[in-house]
């Protein structure tokens, strides 16, 4: 074979990369089918991870489950398959489920958020997770345990005053947080040009005193790499790192969005040749760790996952009206 | 006289306040080709270009902050808030910064500044496209918070706030933004800032209202009308500073005032009408005074049956409103 | 029982919390070796550490972001907001964080955070270090805040609100630090948040404040004790969200109502408070439920006639009440 | 004469330089007034600029005057003097009279603001200004004037949100704002180490995409170079610059703290001898261009200067109670 093993090197076994190579698929299909759902008129809203599930899953595989804390953002789809979340609650979410253990219904899909997989609630307002993540960081360490806190956010939403403070004080405090910035080169309508003037987002890095590195966000291997090396800094104590890992939005911002306005079909057509799901694929197969029949079988195993996840949500009961009123407070 | 929509409203007054005044500029997120998530600038940056119709990176601070600058140096910018749950981040550019250019330098500064969000929900939305942040402003002097209900007053209002030489924020409740439809003249004209309307003549009880509540009421209020019950019905219009006398003068009229808000009851605009009321004039009263809101949860759930249950709807203000009649 | 400061009420009341919780940390600016500006946090750095008494970067965001973190994470952050005036650029974390997280999470993540700040004025503070920002945030469910008058409820309630498992704004107002004294025990104790609380039992006139102004009315209310005026007097202690119960019963124990507070009258809590009398017990009154607060101007200015001319005082209070009693 | 000629290398005259030593030393004798005036109980409060009236001074010499639009913070004394307040507006605002060109005495001094002297009004809470010189800029360029818009604030207040958003702003739409960081070691008590992890203000710069320099804030003549340097950049189109000013608080952070609490007085004994107006008088004396006699004409000067605006703001009136009403809205 004459394609080199880079997944070996970097640590990873052929297992392990078929595993991720099963959830950016699962990631990118649980998405097709919301988009479907959506637009048959049986859930209002979709939120889309297309193109960025190479990143997701690279990232997410280099935490450790059941130990440290995510706090992604709404696209990250990808990260909370890998840290434990199903496609039963996924759909469970899209749906506004009573059972949906995010929010139970009460907020929007990719509004993620469960205590049994570490993975802090999150919102809309845009950034708002970064400091959270700090804080978690911060009290983890106060509590003596090795913990690392990954959050996620937009290169647009890098441009908040909260991606400031919380990237200074985790700086401050050396904190085992990882910035990871997911750079579609859009925020919604408005593309890089008009967001940032910097080269890279990862410049910011210097100005909290902590490495940034700007990684291929179509390669789950490389973006493992990278974050393998920024958790275990984080956990020998030696703070904070931010990666930008560039990526494209393959779909509109959200259901409520066409993009027709604001970029080119070709741009778009251009981007999908770039498609990390085919470009993965094709890895894996150069490999000999996957082939057309495997492949087959693990697109027809997560055909079937979907349309069980679709169908128990579907036929799962909304929450009670008057449920509305319940915790707002503790008891 | 041409019906349009609540947001044709929007880009009217904005199309034609730009071309009045070339210092008048809009600025926000996805407001250019875009034309705003919600379309209310739609067509802008085609007419005006992209300095008068900035995209700009996504942090409200900015944008405020930004828009005060800019006022104070002599323009008259017209910012986006894309839902006015995203003002959150904004708050301290608006309420330490804005509304006290004028006051902190003597009169020697001021802020021209608009700042337009709409607020409200009743569209699948959720907990954080839904809000209604009125109550968080309605104690901030410097400021005017203005809340249109019909397309009409939504010109005349708008280019009256950008006409304004202090901050005004204009908050358009994006359920009306298509649902609600009305006569607008193509004439220039405004609407004054801190001037409630009595959008229907009642005798047997007085509500109190505004938005799409506003709409609602006025829907309640036709179907009693058959029942025999006639409901004096008032639109805010301006929620701060309010318009003491007209509120007092229509709780007058009936001396039974029902106040309806899609917020949440406490702490919400109906408590400074129900104790302007109770202070003004106590005695002309034949009830107490009641408030009709959304209830004290932090904000509108996803989940259909949630949001059904937090919103207000016609049969439940037409309910209270009878309730009222015979009290 | 000792007789002791307001300030130094707040800091016992922190230091028992340390010692009893570990998880119990403050954080915010200059809370560390200088003790806090007011040095409300004086000596807990060099009993506790650095760990739990952290000197932050300056950015109120992360303060209070970075302790929604921690409180997520099972942590009890005490973060101080150096002046209330500064709690601004925190008001999303606040808002459309720690009060939405219980929520939003359907009772899977709770925020045991709590926001100290000093607000209130008559300090030569000027326009922003005297603010009273109470009535930002008492529309926004999820929040509980609390304004406590003596050293007695500040420990208990302090206590109360680091124990609480959700959010709480705690504002202690800046001219009862050193001015008002009182007798605190030594012993652990907390006092309930939600209940108002009677401080001085009456017959003719019903008063309903908080803070420094709370210590006025009750001077105004012995004074005119002499000339045969019997005054009720209801501290509301917690602002948010309000003692309904208490209000009510207060209203109808003389049927004549004055609410007073420092901050400006319109979109203050007054107006809550008289919301509820005229919705509840409307027909007990025997006159118009009256306010006594702030002139309705962005600040207090720093000039001393301007400050004089913003606050109230007891003489000015005494006057007011005398008007009611006479009505 | 042996040392070399730095200010005319760097496009200052001999007049010029004296004009700064003057403005440095007006700046530093009103303040030293205010803290007697003060510890006498006769203003309430005093926040200083003594040590860094190089900074203040040098910065401003770079500026068109009638011109240019300043938002400076609260130490910026030596910025405004040299934009054309008067020792007499600086007394009337410590003592809150009527006639206070800054507020009409509703604000603390040092809360500066003059439309006469393009000096935007500022306010208490730190770096809200940023973003309104931003503005300020991008209103000035869409009018096309040719106008540099000036803000300044510490290295603490380099952390609030607002220099993020503001600075990535003006880097974005390459406005002409020279942001200008006075380094001062201190936040109220907190040290640099609790307040940043990078090496300098200046590495932010590149997170937004225009140079950031940092320079010697003791010397006037070294602030002017590249200040001078900023302001051409700007004049040109070229966009912001961002500017960390290295000084030195020689006070405690305001009349109400107490600095012994968080640094030793050796520390601050060590400071003084780095003091900038000792080294500018030095540095005029080895040019020749000042002499004991010169530099005691001008001091006599500067005293007659602060004495007389002190008496007269002494006996301004305050404003009249009521007018606390005026000015909410216009009319
Ligand atoms: C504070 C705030 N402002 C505005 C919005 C509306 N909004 C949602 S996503 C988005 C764009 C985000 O762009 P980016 O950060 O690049 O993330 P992407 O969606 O491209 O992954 C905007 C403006 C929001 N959610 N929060
Ligand atoms: C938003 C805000 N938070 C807190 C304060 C209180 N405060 C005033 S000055 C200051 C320290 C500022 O330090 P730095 O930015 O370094 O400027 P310096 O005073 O050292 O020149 C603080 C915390 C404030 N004015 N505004
Ligand atoms: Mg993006
Ligand atoms: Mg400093």
């Amino acid at each position: 074979m004459t394609a080199k093993n880079r997944h070996n090197e970097a640590g990873l076994s052929d297992d392990q990369v078929l595993d991720m190579y099963y959830y950016m698929n699962l990631a990118r299909k649980l998405d097709e089918r919301m988009w479907l759902l959506n637009r048959a008129g049986k859930i209002p809203f979709v939120i889309s991870c297309q193109g960025q599930e190479a990143a997701q899953v690279g990232a997410a595989f280099a935490l450790e489950k059941g130990k440290d804390y995510t706090l992604p953002y709404y696209r990250d789809m990808g990260v909370v398959l890998v840290m434990g979340m199903t496609a039963r609650d996924m759909m469970l979410s899209a749906f506004a489920k009573a059972e949906d253990p995010n929010s139970g219904g009460r907020q929007m899909p990719g509004h993620f958020g469960s205590r049994k997989h570490n993975i802090v609630t999150g919102s809309s307002p845009v950034t708002t997770q970064v400091p959270h993540a700090v804080g978690v960081a911060l009290a983890a360490t106060m509590q003596g345990k090795n913990v690392v806190a990954y959050t996620s956010f937009g290169e647009g939403s890098s441009n908040q005053g909260d991606f400031h403070e919380g990237a200074n004080f985790a700086g401050v405090h050396k904190l085992p947080v990882i910035f990871f910035c997911e750079n579609n080169k859009y925020a919604i309508s408005v593309p890089l040009k008009k967001q940032l003037a910097c080269e890279s987002v990862a410049d910011r890095a210097i100005g909290y005193g902590f490495p940034g590195v700007k990684i291929d966000g179509n390669d789950p291997i490389d973006v493992y790499r990278a974050m393998k090396e920024a958790v275990d800094r984080a956990r020998r104590g030696e703070g904070p790192t931010l990666i930008e890992a560039m990526t494209y939005r393959l779909v509109p911002h959200s259901s409520d969005d066409d993009d027709r306005s604001y970029r080119s079909r070709e741009e778009v057509e251009e981007a999908k040749k770039n498609d990390p799901i085919l470009r993965f694929r094709n890895y894996l197969m150069e490999q000999g760790i996957l082939d057309e029949e495997k492949d087959q079988q693990l697109l027809t195993r997560i055909q079937s996952e979907v349309d069980e996840a679709t169908e128990y949500a579907e036929n799962a009961p909304y929450p009670e009206p008057e449920s509305a009123l319940k915790h707002v407070y503790g008891s | 006289m041409a019906v349009i929509s609540y947001i044709d409203a929007v880009t009217m007054a904005l199309r034609e306040e730009m071309q009045r005044d070339k210092n008048v500029f809009v600025l926000g997120e996805d407001v250019g080709v875009r034309g705003g998530v919600f379309r209310a600038t739609n067509g802008l940056i085609e007419e005006f270009g992209e300095e008068r119709v900035i995209d700009t990176p996504l942090a409200e601070s900015a944008i405020a902050g930004v828009a005060v600058g800019a006022a104070a140096y002599g323009m008259r910018p017209v910012a986006e808030i894309q839902f006015a749950d995203f003002i959150m981040p904004a708050v301290n550019q608006i309420v330490s910064e804005a509304a006290k250019f004028r006051y902190r330098s003597n009169n020697d500064w001021h802020c021209p500044l608009v700042v337009r969000a709409p607020y409200g929900g009743g569209v699948h939305g959720a907990l954080y496209h839904s809000q209604s942040v009125e109550a968080m402003f309605n104690s901030v002097p410097g400021l005017k918070i203005v809340a249109p209900s019909t397309p009409y007053d939504v010109k005349g209002l708008l280019k009256a706030a950008i006409r304004d030489d202090d901050p005004v924020l204009f908050f358009e409740h994006k359920r009306c933004y298509r649902l609600i439809k009305g006569e607008v003249p193509e004439e220039d004209y405004t609407i004054p800032i801190g001037k409630a309307d009595v959008k229907k003549e009642g005798s047997d009880i007085t509500v109190i209202s505004y938005g799409l509540m506003l709409h609602y009421a006025l829907q309640a209020a036709e179907e009693l009308e058959k029942e025999g019950i006639s409901a004096h019905v008032l639109d805010l219009r301006t929620l701060y500073p309010l318009d003491k006398e007209a509120i007092v003068e229509a709780a007058v009229k009936t001396g039974k005032v029902l106040i309806i808000h899609e917020d949440n009851k406490e702490g919400g605009i109906g408590g400074e009408v129900s104790a302007i009321i109770a202070e003004e004039c106590l005695f002309e009263l034949d009830a107490p005074i009641r408030r009709l809101c959304g209830p004290d949860i932090p904000a509108m759930p996803y989940s259909p049956p949630l949001e059904k249950f937090f919103m207000l709807n016609p049969e439940k203000i037409k309910a209270a409103m009878k309730d009222l009649a015979e009290f």
